[in-house]
């Protein structure tokens, strides 16, 4: 019962704020809505009994990615956009197409997921940081080593990038 | 009793408890610098200037709330409550205390325990920086927009090594939620040496905890790391063009930090609600000595007053604390209050550290900030955590 | 009106996972600003996530977390490089359009 | 005794023996340039001192003085590679042989760490050079404690690196730099075969731990035992070759001598070409299955010993003529070896250790006299002016030419003694190169230190090339202590090591071969060896006009010994040159710019076209592509949903 409440409450914020990201002109409310969304969706993690990934999503996303989005808008001054869209066509194709695509993915699911119980708070027990940790540095040892040198790729790439030229 | 009634009641009690600790903190912090730079402070309203913090909050209230033209209205009014949403959120998963039990009802002094509340602080203080550069870009000025950019990048910065200075007792300590990081600090060396994070082997943290000071001092844009609001190089930082009750919310949001940072110091590095040293030494008696000190002084002030009403105040005052003193010493209320008694102590002692601070130092430049954040924290945090973890590894 | 039942059946995560990465291809494709359709990436990752943790809540394995984790960790790098991208292109191009960016044209 | 069951309990830190010296390579290899040379040094030889004490102590712990270690004590590392059946680890073992190789190692090498403090005083890269020694040592521990081939084949590798390094120190002069890439590389050829070989181990056996392996082994019969064991021999003698410098692969040895002359002594006389050695009698239960690969090694050494004997008699640049030595008295161990004496082989590998040592630290000594003159024609007359050189150079000359009761003497007599029961011509072979041995050596040695002083150093200022900066002070002087004291250690070393009874020692290991009768194989020996030592005095003390009419007498002989049997020249011809003309002209112009160019661009040009025409699709608008990407995914979530996804 509460289950069902909360989660269609966050839910219903997710998709709002996604629309929102959608439809908004400026970019930093785009971005403030996108947070939103990640919170959102952090607590329906936490509903999933995700504690380690909702309180992950919080701070990577929300509190990493995020900041450093409106940190680069605040930097170029990203005014609203203007103009209209040149390719007319994928205006008018694709709406159509998204809401194709959803009615699709949506009947898809419908149809293929077995029926099994649904969704209580506290029914899944293996998302708490011990679990996670054990799975981590077990059994995904070489992929999380790999994700670390990449990461140091990406900052080598990204410094490189931003840098001035050095005339 | 319900959960959600209990939890209702616990809210409503922490938030007042919290709201007047706010308004004091920032009483205590002028009364403090303004003994450092010898001078007395607010002393007009009320005995001591005590009711000064409600005439702030009056005076704020009956501003005139102005909008400047050309913000962008919405983050201009959203920012000022992300900042102090997050900064309140922030004290729910901090517990003050052990369990107690009244009467029928058994409960912890806490409002929710997360088994994952470091994190959940974490991820709050990375949260909290909306706020700020929001107000900074919102409010369309660019000493706003620049302090703004300059508080969200130095809150960032400090991020890593206050997290990786988290880690590291965390790594010791083995657990997540608070309540177990403190129960994992019970017990002494020697039988006098608190097993507090500081002190503990294999390799006491000490490092780690001066590391959190000091990038914690930068997440609260305190002195002397307040870049966002030098006001000899950006008026007022982000909150310059915010006015009543909407800058008292960016202080009361400051303040929120920092009496969220000192509870979690004391609670990761400060052994909690667990005294200094062991109740066999007498250590429950400690409070009762101290209130009593302080009655004792205050009614020696009452007579022979300074003013005229210190007559009528002061001694009561004196009778107060002498009563809190001995309420210390009724076993039932003690098992509630001693806990809270050393929490709070511990507490306390750090915010004076901030407040002492703020008396006495000078403001770092921006560059040096910055530099300070990547080439001597962030390495030294490393280390830290490194070391930690081979120790704890090999023990 | 149907009865709310106790429980959230598991489509109805999948579905808002749907939902929002079909948001987020709309954002691609109508947005115009560089860091937008960027952010609408994002949102497609996140509607792929929660549909990651939704199937490792049916398997009752927490596999799907760490997957989540890993798209996580390599969203961060993406941002950091892609948004690096983006400050380089607006230095070079004073724009931030993503059709005025069509130098690949024929 | 293979058996990896542990004999102790309590765990001996085996890794620490290794970490030492890697630790000594860290500091000076990071910090070395900023350190005064002092710190160096200390860093350099106190890493090696902490590592010789420590294996003291494990052999001690072990019992291997009180004689009572039986079985191998391995200790487990950790898991290395783990993939499938095949489980490697980093494990460390000791047994008998180990700890003979433990002991040269580091005991020499703290001796000569020692030396080259005084030796490298005044040269660049005096970090450097520490660095790589100490380098050296991690990897010639590692080879010697690893308990399975990989990490036998890792230390391999490793100290072929410090060698190259070490070689091409001098890396300013090009001579070096060659020398360096010639090691380099004739030594990549014994390491593919090595490698080869352990893959086939690897391959037959599901593991490569001695222990497994060997245990295995054991259980197979000796005779009809399967023909890949001797291939697997055959490979590792290919390794063997190559390392210690054996025919066919001995070239790049005597160019090792460019190095600076701590390094021949420590890595080119003392450990690593001796490595080969080790190997092979690591290995013995393999060839004592394979009589063919057996004799195979007795025949590669008895000529190496030989020929590089013969070449060593005409050789007039001191470190040369110890460099044949060295080859040859490698030789002699791959006989002992061959024989099925491989604690001879491990004997005469302690002692020449200690001589051969000697013999280079005293050339290099009197080189630090002379300001790097190397050429024994402009020696003469020393034995006044550097005493102490001359006196302990004399002690390696009667060690290494077999005069009893010195070390040389007793290694010597055990290899010729298995040598004539194995075979009595290789037996006579060997006692011929022993003559000629103690000829050629004491021909050094008299050239160095009697007669007249034919030199020009302390005339006036002399510098040549070779080792090639001068030491700061011209004139002929004595070195300091810190050098000539190791010499005195090594040379009461050479003269007493002769009576640590290896062979009885190894006997757990290497069971004896009995005792011919036949005492008189040792006074043939040592006549041939006084004999040769004779011959030197009348010729070059007595009458130094001889040589010259000899030599004029058998011109082409001669010349043909003079220049090395024109062996380089020979592999210049028939496999350098060709490979590199067969490269040039049929790789490179012929396969790399016919074909595959040809075929790359050809590609290269379908591709434009089609994509000339692909290319009308490209509107260059991200958003565009993202369409398609989209149409595309739909069309495939549509044919997911009606081709069974939906049921």
């Amino acid at each position: 019962m509460e289950d069902v409440i909360l989660f269609l409450f966050f839910a219903a914020f997710t998709v709002g704020c996604a629309v929102n990201l959608v439809l908004q002109k400026h970019p930093i409310s785009s971005a403030l809505s996108l947070v939103g969304v990640m919170g959102a969706l952090g607590l329906i993690y936490l509903q999933l009994g995700g504690e380690f990934i909702a309180m992950a999503q919080l701070i990577v996303y929300a509190g990493a990615i995020m900041v450093l989005f409106i940190f680069v808008i605040m930097l170029l001054n990203a005014g609203v956009e203007k103009g209209k869209t040149r390719n007319l066509w994928v205006k008018y194709a694709g709406l159509p197409l998204l809401v194709a695509l959803i009615g699709l993915i949506a009947y898809i699911v419908q149809n293929v997921l077995p029926r099994g119980p649904g969704v209580n708070f506290g029914a899944f027990q293996h998302g708490n940081a011990y679990e996670i940790g054990i799975k981590l540095f077990e059994t995904y040892l070489l992929p999380f080593e790999v994700t670390s040198v990449l990461i140091l790729v990406a900052i080598v790439g990204a410094i490189v990038l931003a840098q001035k030229e050095i005339k | 009793m319900n959960f959600f009634v209990l939890s209702l009641i616990k809210a409503a009690v922490v938030a007042f408890v919290l709201m007047t600790t706010l308004a004091y903190l920032q009483w205590i912090e002028r009364k403090v610098i303004a003994h450092i730079q010898l001078r007395v402070g607010p002393r007009r309203v009320g005995p001591h200037g005590l009711l000064q913090p409600l005439a702030d909050v009056i005076k704020l209230l009956t501003k005139e709330d102005m909008l400047p033209s050309h913000v962008n209205k919405i983050f201009y009014f959203l920012a000022p409550f992300i900042a102090v949403f997050f900064a309140l959120i922030a004290i729910s998963v901090i517990p003050f205390g052990t369990e107690i039990s009244i009467g029928p009802i058994k409960t912890a002094m806490q409002l929710a325990d997360l088994n994952i509340g470091v994190l959940f602080i974490l991820g709050l203080s990375g949260m909290g920086v909306y706020g700020v550069a929001l107000a900074g870009w919102a409010s369309n000025n660019k000493y706003a927009l620049l302090g703004g950019l300059r508080s969200s990048a130095q809150m960032i910065s400090y991020e890593l090594p206050m997290a990786m200075a988290i880690a590291a007792p965390l790594l010791m300590l083995n657990t997540l939620s608070f309540r177990q990081l403190v129960d994992a600090q019970a017990g002494y060396y020697f039988g006098f040496v608190p097993r507090w994070t500081i002190f503990q082997g294999p390799f006491p943290q000490i490092f780690s905890f001066l590391l959190f000071l000091v990038a914690a001092f930068a997440e609260t844009n305190r002195v002397p790391f307040d870049l966002p609001e030098a006001e000899n190089e950006l008026v007022a930082g982000f909150h310059t063009e915010y006015s009543s009750m909407k800058f008292a919310s960016f202080f009361m949001a400051e303040y929120a930090n920092m009496v969220t940072v000192s509870c979690v110091a004391t609670l990761l590095f400060l052994g909690g609600w667990h005294p200094i040293f062991p109740a066999e030494y007498g250590s429950k008696f400690v409070p009762t000595v101290i209130f009593l000190i302080g009655g004792l002084i205050s009614i020696y002030h009452g007579l022979n007053p300074a003013r005229a009403f210190d007559r009528i105040t002061l001694p009561i005052a004196g009778i107060v604390f002498i009563a809190v003193g001995a309420a210390f010493l009724i076993p039932i209320v003690a098992t509630i209050l001693l806990p809270l008694f050393w929490f709070a102590a511990k507490a306390g002692v750090i915010l004076f550290l901030y407040i002492w601070v703020r008396g006495t130092m000078p403001r770092f430049r921006y560059d040096q900030l910055m530099r300070f954040a990547w080439t001597f924290m962030f390495p030294i945090a490393v280390v830290n955590l490194f070391v930690t973890g081979l120790l704890v590894a090999l023990t | 009106m149907p009865q709310i039942p106790t429980s959230v059946p598991l489509s109805w995560y999948l579905i808002l996972s749907a939902i929002l990465f079909a948001l987020g291809v709309a954002g691609f494709l109508f947005r115009r600003n560089i860091i937008t359709v960027f952010m609408s990436i994002e949102l497609m990752l996140n509607g792929v996530n929660l549909s990651f943790i939704t199937f490792s809540y049916k398997q009752g394995q927490n596999d799907g977390h760490i997957y989540s984790f890993f798209v996580m960790v390599v969203a961060a790098a993406e941002a950091a490089v892609g948004l690096a991208i983006i400050l380089t292109v607006f230095k070079n191009r004073q724009t931030l359009e993503i059709d005025e960016v069509s130098s690949l044209k024929n | 005794m293979q058996t990896s069951t542990e004999t102790l309990s309590a765990s001996q830190q085996l890794w620490l023996i290794p970490i030492f010296p890697l630790l000594g390579f860290l500091l000076n290899g990071l910090f070395g340039r900023r350190l005064p040379k002092p710190a160096v040094s200390a860093i350099a030889c106190g890493s090696v001192l902490l590592s010789f004490v420590w294996v003291l102590k494990t052999l001690s712990a072990l019992g291997v003085f009180s004689g009572t270690l039986e079985n191998t004590y391995v200790e487990h590392g950790f898991t290395w590679i783990q993939s499938g059946a095949l489980n490697i680890s980093i494990d460390f073992a000791v047994d008998r042989l180990t700890a003979v190789m433990l002991m040269v190692v580091t005991g020499v090498g703290l001796l000569i760490h020692v030396y080259s403090i005084g030796y490298m005083a005044h040269e660049g890269g005096y970090y450097r050079f520490f660095a790589y020694l100490n380098l050296f040592m991690f990897f010639m521990l590692v080879l010697v404690l690893g308990a399975n081939f990989l990490l036998l084949f890792v230390g391999w590798e490793g100290v072929g690196l410090c060698s190259y390094l070490l070689i091409g120190f001098y890396f300013l002069e090009k001579f070096a730099t060659d020398a360096g890439n010639k090691a380099f590389i004739v030594n990549r050829i014994g390491d593919y075969g090595f490698s080869l070989a352990v893959f086939l181990i690897a391959a037959h056996f599901g593991s490569l731990d001695f222990g497994k392996v060997f245990s295995q082994v054991k259980g197979m019969p000796v005779e009809s035992s399967p023909g890949w064991i001797t291939a697997i021999c055959l490979l590792l003698l290919v390794g063997a070759t190559g390392k210690s410098a054996q025919i066919p692969l001995y070239v790049w040895l005597p160019d090792a001598m460019a190095g600076p002359t701590p390094v021949s002594a420590l890595i080119h006389a003392a450990t690593m070409v001796t490595a080969g050695v080790y190997m092979i009698a690591r290995s013995s239960p393999l060839f004592l299955h394979s009589a063919f690969a057996l004799n195979i090694v007795a025949l590669v050494g008895i000529a190496t010993a030989f020929f590089a004997a013969t070449i060593g008699l005409l050789q007039n640049d001191i470190k040369k003529v110890f460099a044949y030595s060295t080859v040859s008295q490698l030789g002699y161990m791959f006989v002992g070896l061959g024989a099925g004496a491989f604690s001879a082989g491990i004997f005469h590998l302690m002692t020449h250790a200690f001589f051969k040592a000697l013999l280079f630290l005293g050339a290099g000594s009197v080189i630090h006299a002379l300001s790097g003159e190397q050429d024994l024609r402009q020696m003469g007359g020393l034995r006044s002016k550097i005493p102490i050189t001359f006196v302990t150079l004399m002690c390696a000359g009667v060690a290494i030419a077999g005069v009893p009761p010195f070390s040389g003497f007793h290694s010597k007599d055990a290899i010729l003694g298995a040598a004539y029961q194995y075979a009595p011509w290789i037996y006579w072979a060997g006692v011929v190169t022993a003559g000629m041995t103690a000829f050629y050596v004491f021909r050094a040695l008299f050239l160095c230190f009697f007669g007249e002083y034919r030199g020009s150093v302390g005339k006036h200022h002399h510098d040549d090339h070779g080792h090639g900066d001068d030491h700061g002070h011209s004139g002929i002087h004595e070195s300091p202590a810190v050098m000539w004291m190791p010499l005195a250690i090594l040379a009461v070393l050479s003269l007493v090591g002769g009576y640590i009874n290896i062979p009885k020692f190894l006997e757990p290991m290497f069971p004896l071969a009995e005792d011919s009768g036949n005492e008189w194989t040792a006074y043939v020996s040592v006549a041939f060896g006084v004999g040769g030592i004779a011959l030197a005095f009348l010729f070059y003390v007595v009458a130094p006009s001889i040589p010259g009419a000899l030599e004029r007498a058998f011109r082409p002989l001669y010349t043909l010994v003079y220049n090395k049997y024109f062996v380089d020249e020979f592999y210049g011809a028939t496999v350098v040159h060709p490979t590199v003309d067969g490269s040039r002209t049929l790789l490179w112009r012929g396969a790399d710019v016919r074909l595959i160019d040809g075929a790359v661009n050809g590609i290269g040009k379908t591709a434009r076209a089609v994509g000339g025409i692909l290319r009308l699709a490209q509107s260059g608008y991200i958003r565009d592509y993202a369409a398609w990407v989209v149409v595309g995914s739909l069309v495939l979530i549509v044919a997911m949903a009606f081709m069974g996804g939906a049921r």
